[in-house]
């Protein structure tokens, strides 16, 4: 049985893999889409912020 | 006592909480993180697969601790709606801000997670019992607070009503979850009894608490972080937030 | 004579001079479940066995449509600004006027029941539970949905929001409110249920008075 | 009708520094409003300079931000809706309205005080069919009627003709000799003899 056999095998969890790796990659994809979503927000926001007071500073 | 009662103030001020929070933001990431990292690896790669179940009982890992903490969300909605009505604190209203959508994005993942364990255990997607409706029914909780606070035209404003929802949800959750628990056992077919959870080893115990307290942690930092946000949003006309900007 | 009883004959001198307009929740309940008869068909004998659940859900939604507009009209017109102000204490008013409100909506559907059942022919033994379970549901279905209305009293009309808010509490008094009729219909008793409703009824008579007084004092900051 | 706290001359609302922001505008800072009995403060200002969301503060159906409100009892307050139910006539809603208050009155005080504000021909319609002058002047009935010590008015004058207006003033006047305070947002000059004036600006 060649690595990639044993690997199949592991990753086929005898027929539930699919069910348990969408699982997990849902999990992961939504996990870290909402992790990193405020902090990009925050980011815009602040950078908004700054643009506007460097106009109202510089105007 | 004059110290708490500070300390209880200070924190109520949104400028301390920004000033205070980036750093506990970085720390439940990473804590978080990591624990969700290695009780899933424990749960996908050591761990034994279920005699009954064989592998998609690995689901249980994700789905267990995201339907728990979906629910322990609104109940901290509720808390600090409470916490709100009665002190009038702005940053427990900025909590519920922050927390609603995160709670349901929760319930969604709960509620995915779900359904894809029943597919291959029990040939059904969707099983009427009481956990997975209650689930069900709290989404639609969460998506009404989301609502009612999107429908009034004064964001701040809203404060006052969304406490009151989040309290009269929460007082009906356990009312909603025993009849719909009759409910399924006047209408459930013998062969699914889902109620009684598969006996769990203790090697099996292990990455479920890992995953739970991993994703707990996770989640108060993306709560926290929400939180700076909406500060942010709602305090950007102020000095503080502008002396920020300008520092940067 | 208290502010319960002046609250509930103004409401209800309101609901009785706009008479077409409070036709209209017992209009829709025959409407409604002729639908289901549309869908369903008659020859089969799921009507049967559907129709306890069929007028349990319809007189839901008759008691959903009809709290929408329970605080709206006196939001616009500043009423609603009198009596808060005035109203001391101010969930006895709220009983009085959801009292009213319940007379028009409510009662009207509890007794109109039994006509209801026939019309969808519905076994004949489950009438008697079919009334008594509306009897005791429509209250808190009105109670329930009394906090709906005052939370959104300030929203202007748009739609859904009350709907969203207002339905999963509604679950438990369905429940009950149709599975005692199955109790019946499968020849058990249904005393379980009915006093489960009994209790809700109690609860939600006790409690939503004060949250809807509430929720009124903060439509008032929108 | 006399007050006690008329004879103790206790101030009739004692509201210190009071400040209220609403959609990131700030409406009023660290204001200070007190109304003894027997005064008229007039609230000038643009519009929406916050004279009707003081007003509501004060009636305590706004919430302010900060600062602390010692009111009465009880209290008028006459808003920019009329509070009249469109369905029932001045009279039924007048005798709702003093019913609320646990004031037996008798339907010949509410009769007068609808022959007061001219409706008496109107006593019966409902208020749906009354015009807009009409329906200010049915609200109107409520001073007429009123025991409260204080009252809050959100520009009274608004689509008032000329006697309307006049019985407005004599209602005041009266409701001053009596004691009773009154706080009014106003545009136009009330020309009241002494009364104070509390600006707002935008």
């Amino acid at each position: 049985m060649t690595l990639i056999d044993e690997f199949y095998n592991w990753a086929m969890m005898d027929g539930h893999g699919v069910y348990v790796w969408s699982v997990y990659v849902i999990s992961a994809v939504t996990l870290v889409v909402l992790g990193a979503w405020p902090i990009r927000a925050e980011g815009r926001l602040r950078a908004r912020v700054t643009n506007r007071v460097d106009e109202d500073s510089g105007a | 006592m004059g110290l708490i009662k500070d300390a209880f103030h200070r924190m109520g001020s949104p400028r301390f909480f920004y000033h205070g929070s980036s750093l506990w933001v970085r720390g439940l990431y990473v804590g978080g993180g990591l624990g969700l990292l290695v009780g899933s690896f424990w749960g996908l790669v050591l761990a034994p697969p279920d005699k009954y179940q064989g592998h998609s009982f690995r689901i249980m890992y994700m789905h267990v601790p995201s339907a728990h903490l979906a629910e322990m969300v609104y109940f901290a909605c509720a808390v600090a709606g409470f916490v709100y009505l009665v002190w009038r604190m702005k940053m427990a209203d900025v909590f519920i801000t922050a927390a609603a959508p995160v709670g349901a994005i929760l319930t969604m993942l709960a509620l995915a997670s779900g359904i894809l364990w029943g597919m291959p255990t029990w040939g059904t997607g969707w099983v009427w019992d009481m956990r997975t409706t209650s689930v069900l029914v709290l989404l639609f909780l969460f998506f009404g607070l989301m609502a009612l606070r999107q429908a009034i035209p004064r964001p701040d404003r809203a404060a006052y009503s969304v406490s009151i929802l989040a309290l009269v949800g929460v007082i009906n959750i356990p009312i909603i979850k025993y009849s719909v628990d009759w409910f399924a056992t006047l209408h459930q077919p013998a062969s699914i009894t889902l109620a009684s959870e598969p006996t769990i080893e203790t090697s099996m115990l292990w990455p479920l608490l890992l995953n739970a307290i991993g994703l707990y942690v996770f989640i108060a930092g993306v709560i926290l972080a929400a939180m700076r946000l909406e500060v942010l949003k709602r305090e950007h006309a102020t000095e503080w937030v502008r002396a920020i900007s300008k520092s940067r | 004579m208290g502010n319960f009883g002046v609250q509930f004959r103004r409401d209800l001198l309101i609901a009785i001079r706009g008479r077409t307009e409070t036709a209209n929740p017992v209009a829709f309940f025959v409407l409604a479940l002729s639908l289901f008869v549309f869908a369903v068909g008659t020859d089969s004998e799921t009507l049967p066995r559907v129709a306890p659940g069929v007028v349990w859900v319809v007189a839901l939604f008759v008691a959903m449509l009809s709290t929408e507009n329970l605080f709206h009209r006196d939001y616009d017109d500043g009423s609603l600004e009198l009596m808060l102000l005035h109203n001391r204490p101010l969930f006895l008013g709220v009983l009085g006027k959801l009292l009213a409100h319940w007379c028009v909506s409510g009662l009207p559907v509890a007794i109109l029941s039994p006509l209801a059942a026939v019309f969808i022919n519905a076994p004949p033994e489950i009438i008697v539970t079919l009334v008594g379970t509306l009897l005791l549901g429509t209250p808190v279905l009105t109670l329930i949905g009394g906090i709906g209305a005052a939370l959104t009293a300030g929203l202007g009309r748009g739609g859904l929001l009350l709907a969203v808010l207002v339905m999963p509490l509604y679950i438990p008094v369905l429940i009950f409110g149709s599975g005692a009729c199955y109790r019946i219909l499968d020849g058990a008793v249904a005393t379980g249920p009915m006093l489960w409703l009994t209790a809700l009824l109690a609860g939600s008579i006790t409690l939503a008075p004060f949250a809807i007084g509430a929720a009124l004092k903060g439509s008032q900051e929108y | 009708m006399h007050r006690a706290d008329v004879l103790l001359n206790q101030p009739l609302i004692e509201a210190s520094d009071l400040s209220c922001t609403v959609a990131g505008q700030l409406l009023f800072d660290r204001l200070d409003v007190t109304v003894l009995s027997g005064d008229v403060l007039e609230l000038w200002g643009p519009n929406g300079s916050g004279k009707s969301t003081l007003l509501r503060c004060l009636a305590g159906l706004f919430s302010v931000d900060a600062g602390v409100i010692k009111r009465p009892e009880h209290l008028l307050y006459l808003g920019h809706r009329s509070g009249l139910n469109e369905s029932l006539s001045p009279l039924e809603n007048l005798r709702w309205y003093t019913g609320l208050r646990e004031k037996n009155t008798s339907s010949e005080a509410l009769s007068t005080a609808i022959r007061r504000v001219g409706l008496e021909s109107y006593k019966d319609a409902p208020c749906r069919t009354l015009s807009a002058g009409q329906v200010r002047r049915a609200s109107l009935a409520r001073l007429c009627i009123s025991d409260s010590p204080l009252w809050l008015l959100d520009e009274p004058m608004t689509s008032l003709d000329d006697d309307a207006a006049a019985l407005l003033r004599t209602l005041i006047v009266e409701h001053r000799s009596m004691g009773g305070g009154s706080i009014c947002a106003t545009h136009v000059d009330l020309g009241f003899p002494e009364t104070r004036v509390l600006e707002l600006d935008a």
